[in-house]
């Protein structure tokens, strides 16, 4: 019975799935999540825009506009948009250092299920009918006046993702430092793995401090503290600041490595190495750094006073140096390229015009006093969909195209493929560049509704039109999916785009469990480009054939956040809590809930979990079924 | 600059001020802190305008000049590893760029946030400017007037011109205080006071026939979008003259049955419990759950954004939960026609001056 | 699977006593630092001078934690000792800013 | 990587240098903790700030300020017992290194100990506050910085208290190897760092708080 290529049923699969701390299938399970929640958001996009189609529309009633807004910016940012990148990170990162797999398969598995039940959690109060309210800031005094349960779902959903996000960061960062393959030096690291890194050192970084403002927050609210009760000595200016320490470097977070999959992408269907790849090294560690510094440009109309704002605006347009250097340095990758214009390649440029004009819009609001027009209205709406749907979810989708093979083992239709594209690119542009001349035009955001005779009629219409033009091209998106999932041809080669430079084109797509048979030696920055110059039909190896050392899979990690899931239920009814409605089952609840954590937790410890050998025999065996490994 | 680059921040300028309604837009500023903010806009639009074509430019020649076709498939491009003189080039231009608009950029946050203008005194000890305390509630707005004696609300009434200075509180949830055409927004915090100003300008408000719009920018429940309040700009004279007749306020007994049995169910339903009539409200901002109705005859909306006529103040009175969601008077009210009729006719007799 | 000779071993343990010497010297001079800053308090220096005073024997304290007690100046520690001191300058920096732009 | 018999027998002469990295495992840990605590690091920075922010900060004067809370003899005990445990802990890797497992096993104990004194001091300084100032979790901004402050930096020691305990409890049987080396390791490199904050906490808090 070979351990690569044994056959499961239904069922069987289910269970590998639920136990697996292979980072591959880890990635399908972040894929999966953070593509249902991207639907989900979506859709209360669609909504909102529909309310906001013509004045004085009564689709959708003020607080449940409310509503959908504070779900759909939380539901993208930390259901969606962060987990479909930890998807990539974990299908490519490992492959492109030449590891078998990250350094911590556990904690990677612990980390997914962590963000799938707080992302349930903040879900599920939906059918409470109790929905968070406040905006995905949550600012304290609103959050504070909010009634019923829904800020204890965003607090208490954000809470368990964050941890979950927490400890994937440190993953990557550890898998990086210590798990390349020989001859891997920091600076011959592929750009994507180089962006995961600084990305992960910002979640290492910028996460603690949401953990904290949340915490703050759930203890005013359900264990009777007094952070933000002004009349207590409290001050609600402390919140705003941590989430924005943290919310500044997270909008970092998603963008850095959506530049990665660019910097994979531009170079491979340009047939040309990365321009200026020491620059664009730098410019990320920069721009990371930087992203540290300018939380404060968030809160220009607060009354930080002069001397802050002024600090604040000079650091933020400091980091247009970096990212400018960064988007020059891929036009002249493509200067003097071969240009291949595939899907992947469509999203790229596109991605360039866009991302510029969402990068230029937010040095605009980096000028202090024009910031005062231009803050929360419609202007940075504008600016930051921009910014995130050009760049971000432009690189998921292109990513989607692009890894697609190495991921599932089979193409996505390249011609659907270039209609949501068309549909997409369309789409956004129509939603959102006029929303910059609706904030100019004086329209605030988060309004659920408009008064007619303002000048807002016909932008607000033309900006939901778009609307409609993005969901079409989402769903020929999933129509692509499930065609390609149920009759596609599955890919033979390992390097089915042709002109695969890293070194996860260099294993079969999909890759063995073990990923390497050998690990490789890596002799040059782009090690499967260099080898395939060299006229080399596969890595050199850094090792002789051996038994490979494989991680047990485990379902501890499902119950460790099962745990903190049903605690979390149990903290929002405590005796103290401020809706009112609480009992002492609640404390019961939370101890049981914890009690599982930490149990499960203790059981994981006090066994010896060593693992399992892949035999040296075995793996021949692959080779000779049709050469798979390396 | 070239002459296509002139033409171009022509164009984009002509686009920014093109559309949006005078009392609203930013893009028609009517006064010194809007003016200052707008010439910011534009110059930042110009320099972006300017980076956006350039990589516009670079970005078409390498879709004409370098994709793959039948002749080149195979061929491999030069591998280029890069290059310091152009990285030295895309990082110092950029610098330069960012200095131009840095310095105005910190020239003007120290200007407009510089309210120590509020604080001059002449010669008898009083004060020179004009200093509104502004004290958000959910949803509505309330402008107090420290120096003359005078609590008003929803109908922010200013003189043109001149710097008027704004103390800003809330009672419940942050706000932010916004009149577009005039200037940025100002946070309306729930810790403390925020300090700023504004200037009218009497040209522009002479266009808008007095009246400009402002909006509550910041989330703050569910009828956020709902809070708008009025700025009604008047000449210093005129200005005055409304002060002094709002210091002179006398309550007069309503003259017609109708009004006056207005005025009876006003007070057996206690809403003179929340509701000021009369602008010398003392107590302090806190105990004022609800907006002062003196002068409310001459206000310029119901509820701060419905239009001003009979029919919505007896709708606004009957029903107030369905036009605002959320707010604190009460959801609806069981009043017969004849009584809201008479409640409306009532606090139309509510002014400070014909 | 004898991998190391009895005179190796000997080596080792002389190495790892020289090195609880030097740890018990850091535990030394930490315990004296701590009581110097009891005494900085409790004699009622001024608070200009005590303040930054605690701070630097913190820091210092925190070093000789790090280098000797955690042997962090063995090798192999330099990406995280770079990720620690990231993480204490965005400590710094937040504290400062919690310092002066909360009350402004 | 061959097999590394993890949990075989060891003796003295084939026991690494330096066993806690001396497998893949414990490296990746090494760095990974190292990682962890840097993030503390910001966690703790977090609740500096907050506190910083909120000290003194009480709705009226009948409300207890620092000067009038903190005793500074209570702390040095405090801050002695938890010194004193780190050089213990240190003790415990020393032999560890040295394969010598009655005095890892010994060392760590002590170690356990000690930080169960602190924490004890600990819960008899915030009994007091309650009970003798009405300082609590809910009067004031203050309190509900100071517990949450302190009270972090308390439900640190109480789970490394409980990793260590764990530890000692599952490896009696077992001896050292090259599977629990890394796990030691970590938990002191954890437990040193409880003492970093706590560095800060009685100069930052309680000194300063006096002064």
């Amino acid at each position: 019975m070979n351990a690569v290529t044994a056959k499961k049923g239904f069922w069987g699969t289910v269970w590998e799935y639920l136990t697996t701390t292979d980072h591959k299938k880890i990635a399908h399970l972040y894929f999966i999540g953070g593509g249902f929640f991207f639907v989900l958001g979506g859709i209360e996009a669609l909504l909102i825009r529909i309310q906001l189609m013509k004045a004085e529309n009564d689709f959708l009633a003020a607080q449940t506009f409310n509503e959908m807004f504070t779900m759909h910016g939380t539901t993208m940012i930390f259901l969606a948009a962060t987990p479909l990148l930890f998807a990539f990170m974990n299908a490519v990162v490992p492959l492109q250092i030449g590891a078998r797999d990250v350094a911590f398969p556990f904690l990677n598995a612990l980390g997914f299920w962590l963000f799938f039940f707080g992302g349930i959690f903040l879900n599920l109060s939906w059918f409470f009918g109790q929905v968070p309210d406040a905006g995905w800031t949550s600012y304290a005094s609103l959050s504070m006046d909010s009634s019923g349960h829904g800020i204890d779902f965003y607090l208490i959903g954000l809470q368990i993702a964050g941890f979950g996000t927490l400890m994937s960061g440190i993953n990557f960062i550890a898998t990086i430092v210590t798990m390349r393959a020989p001859g891997m030096s920091f600076m011959r690291m592929p750009m994507f793995t180089w962006t995961t890194f600084v990305a992960s050192g910002l979640i290492l970084f910028a996460f603690p401090p949401l953990t904290i403002s949340i915490f703050l927050l759930m203890f005013d609210r359900l264990f009777g503290s007094q952070f933000f009760n002004v009349s207590m000595g409290g001050n609600t200016i402390i919140w705003e600041h941590l989430f924005w320490i943290f919310g500044h470097p997270e909008v970092y977070i998603l963008i850095l490595p959506a530049f990665g999959l660019f910097s994979e992408i531009i170079p491979t269907f340009s047939r040309k190495r990365l321009f200026g790849y020491s620059s664009m090294v730098f410019a990320t560690f920069l721009i990371g750094f930087l992203g540290f510094m300018v939380w404060a440009h968030h809160m220009f109309t607060v009354g930080l006073g002069n001397v802050a704002n002024a600090l604040f605006a000079v650091a933020t347009m400091a980091i247009a140096v970096p990212t400018g250097i960064k988007i020059f340095n891929w036009l002249f990758t493509m200067w003097g390229g071969s240009l291949k214009i595939t899907v992947p390649m469509l999203y790229a440029l596109g991605f360039i015009p866009s991302f510029v004009i969402g990068g230029v819009t937010g040095i605009m609001q980096a000028v202090a006093p024009l910031d005062y027009q231009l803050h929360d209205t419609y202007f940075i709406v504008a600016h930051f969909h921009y910014t995130i749907v050009g760049g971000v979810v432009f690189a998921l989708l292109a990513a989607t195209h692009f890894y697609w093979p190495k991921m599932f083992g089979r193409m996505l239709n390249e011609r659907l493929g270039y209609w949501t594209f068309v549909f997409f690119f369309v789409g956004f542009h129509m939603t959102f560049f006029i929303q910059h001349f609706l904030g100019l035009w004086g329209m605030p955001r988060r309004v659920y509704t408009f008064l007619g005779g303002q000048g807002l009629d016909l932008g607000n219409f033309i900006s939901s039109l778009g609307a409609f033009f993005m969901a079409i091209g989402a769903v020929i998106l999933v129509v692509n999916i499930v065609l390609t999932t149920v009759k596609g041809k599955k890919v033979t080669v390992n390097d089915p785009w042709g002109d695969g430079r890293t070194m996860d084109w260099a294993i079969s797509s999909p890759p063995p469990v073990y990923n390497f048979k050998q690990i490789p030696l890596v002799r040059d920055y782009d090690a499967w480009w260099y080898e395939k110059m060299k006229g080399n039909k596969e890595l050199p190896p850094s090792e002789p054939l051996q038994d490979i050392h494989m991680p047990n899979g485990s379902i501890i990690p499902i119950f460790i956040s099962l745990g903190l899931f049903i605690a979390g239920f149990g903290a929002m009814y405590v005796p103290s809590n401020i809706v009112g409605d609480g009992s002492p089952w609640g404390v019961v609840v939370l101890v049981l809930g914890l009690a599982l954590m930490f149990g499960s937790m203790l059981v994981r410890s006090l066994r010896d979990d060593l693992g399992y050998y892949i035999r040296k025999e075995e793996l021949e065996d692959d080779v000779e079924r049709g050469g798979k490994a390396i | 600059m070239k002459k296509w680059q002139l033409s171009l921040v022509f164009l984009s300028s002509l686009l920014l001020a093109g559309c949006g309604e005078p009392y609203l837009s930013t893009l028609h500023p009517a006064g010194e802190v809007a003016e200052i903010q707008f010439n910011l806009l534009l110059l930042s639009t110009a320099i972006m305008v300017l980076v956006i074509s350039t990589v516009v430019i670079i970005y078409t020649i390498v879709l004409i000049r370098f994709r793959r076709n039948k002749e080149n498939e195979n061929e491999i491009p030069e591998q280029v590893e890069g290059s310091n003189k152009l990285e030295v080039v895309w990082t110092t231009i950029p610098i330069i760029l960012l200095t131009i608009l840095a310095i105005p950029t910190v020239i003007a946050t120290f200007y407009l946030g510089d309210t120590s203008g509020m604080h001059k005194v002449n010669a008898q000890g009083e004060r020179e400017a004009v200093v509104i305390n502004v004290r958000a509630h959910q949803y509505w707005w309330e402008f107090e007037y420290p120096d003359y004696g005078i609590v008003t609300s929803q109908d922010l009434v200013v003189p043109t011109d001149e710097r008027v200075y704004f103390n800003l509180l809330a009672s419940d949830v942050k706000h932010s205080f916004w009149v577009p055409a005039a200037g940025g927004k100002m946070d309306v915090n729930t810790d403390n006071e925020n300090t700023f100003f504004l200037v009218f300008d009497s040209e522009k408000a002479e266009e808008v026939g007095n009246i400009f719009y402002g909006k509550c920018a910041e989330l703050c429940g569910p009828s956020h979008a709902l809070m708008d309040f009025k700025v009604v700009a008047l000449p210093r004279d005129e200005f005055d003259a409304w002060v002094s007749a709002m210091q002179n306020y006398e309550e007069k007994e309503p003259e017609t049955d109708v009004a006056k049995y207005g005025k009876e169910l006003f007070e057996a339903n206690s809403c003179i419990a929340c509701h000021a009539i009369t602008p010398d409200d003392t107590r302090p901002y806190e105990a004022r759950l609800a907006p002062n109705l003196a002068d409310f005859g001459n206000r310029t909306t119901v509820a701060g954004f419905l239009e001003f006529n009979k029919e919505n103040i007896k709708k606004w009175i009957q029903n107030p939960g369905e036009f605002k969601p959320g707010n604190k008077m009460y959801d609806r009210a069981n009043f017969t026609d004849e009584e809201l009729d008479a409640l409306a006719e009532y606090l139309l007799t509510l002014k400070a001056q014909e | 699977m004898e991998k190391y000779s009895q005179r190796e071993i000997e080596f080792r343990f002389k190495k790892s006593r020289e090195e609880m010497r030097s740890q018990f010297i850091s535990f030394g001079l930490m315990a004296f630092l701590t009581v110097i800053s009891f005494i900085a308090v409790g004699v009622g220096f001024p608070a200009q001078f005590v303040i930054p005073f605690l701070l630097l024997l913190a820091v210092i304290q925190v070093l000789f934690q790090f280098y000797y007690f955690m042997h962090a100046k063995e090798e192999g520690h330099g990406v995280v000792m770079g990720f620690m001191y990231s993480g204490l300058f965005t400590a710094v920096l937040m504290i400062i800013a919690f310092l002066t732009i909360i009350w402004w | 990587m061959s097999h590394i018999d993890l949990t075989g027998k060891f003796t003295i002469h084939n026991w690494p240098e330096r066993p806690e990295i001396a497998t893949q495992e414990g490296r990746n840990k090494l760095v990974g903790l190292w990682l962890f605590l840097g993030g503390e690091t910001v966690l703790f920075a977090t609740l500096f700030a907050t506190y910083l922010a909120l000290k003194n900060r009480v709705p009226d004067s009948s409300h207890p300020l620092t000067q009038d809370l903190y005793s500074l003899p209570l702390v040095f005990v405090m801050t002695a017992v938890l010194l004193t445990s780190s050089l213990t802990s240190v003790y415990a890797i020393h032999h560890m290194r040295n394969f010598n497992f009655k005095g890892t096993q010994l060392w760590f104990a002590i170690t356990v100990l000690l930080g169960l004194t602190f924490l004890c001091l600990e819960i008899y300084e915030f009994y007091h506050y309650v009970t003798d100032y009405g300082h609590t979790f809910r009067s004031s901004a203050f309190g509900s910085a100071y517990y949450f402050l302190v009270g972090t930096h308390g439900a640190h020691v109480a789970f490394g208290l409980g990793w260590i305990t764990a530890l000692l409890i599952r490896n009696a049987k077992r001896g050292l190897n090259l599977y629990n080396a890394p796990k030691y390791y970590m938990a002191s490199l954890y437990w040193h760092f409880i003492d970093v904050v706590w560095v800060f906490i009685f100069s930052v808090v309680y000194l300063m708080g006096m002064v």
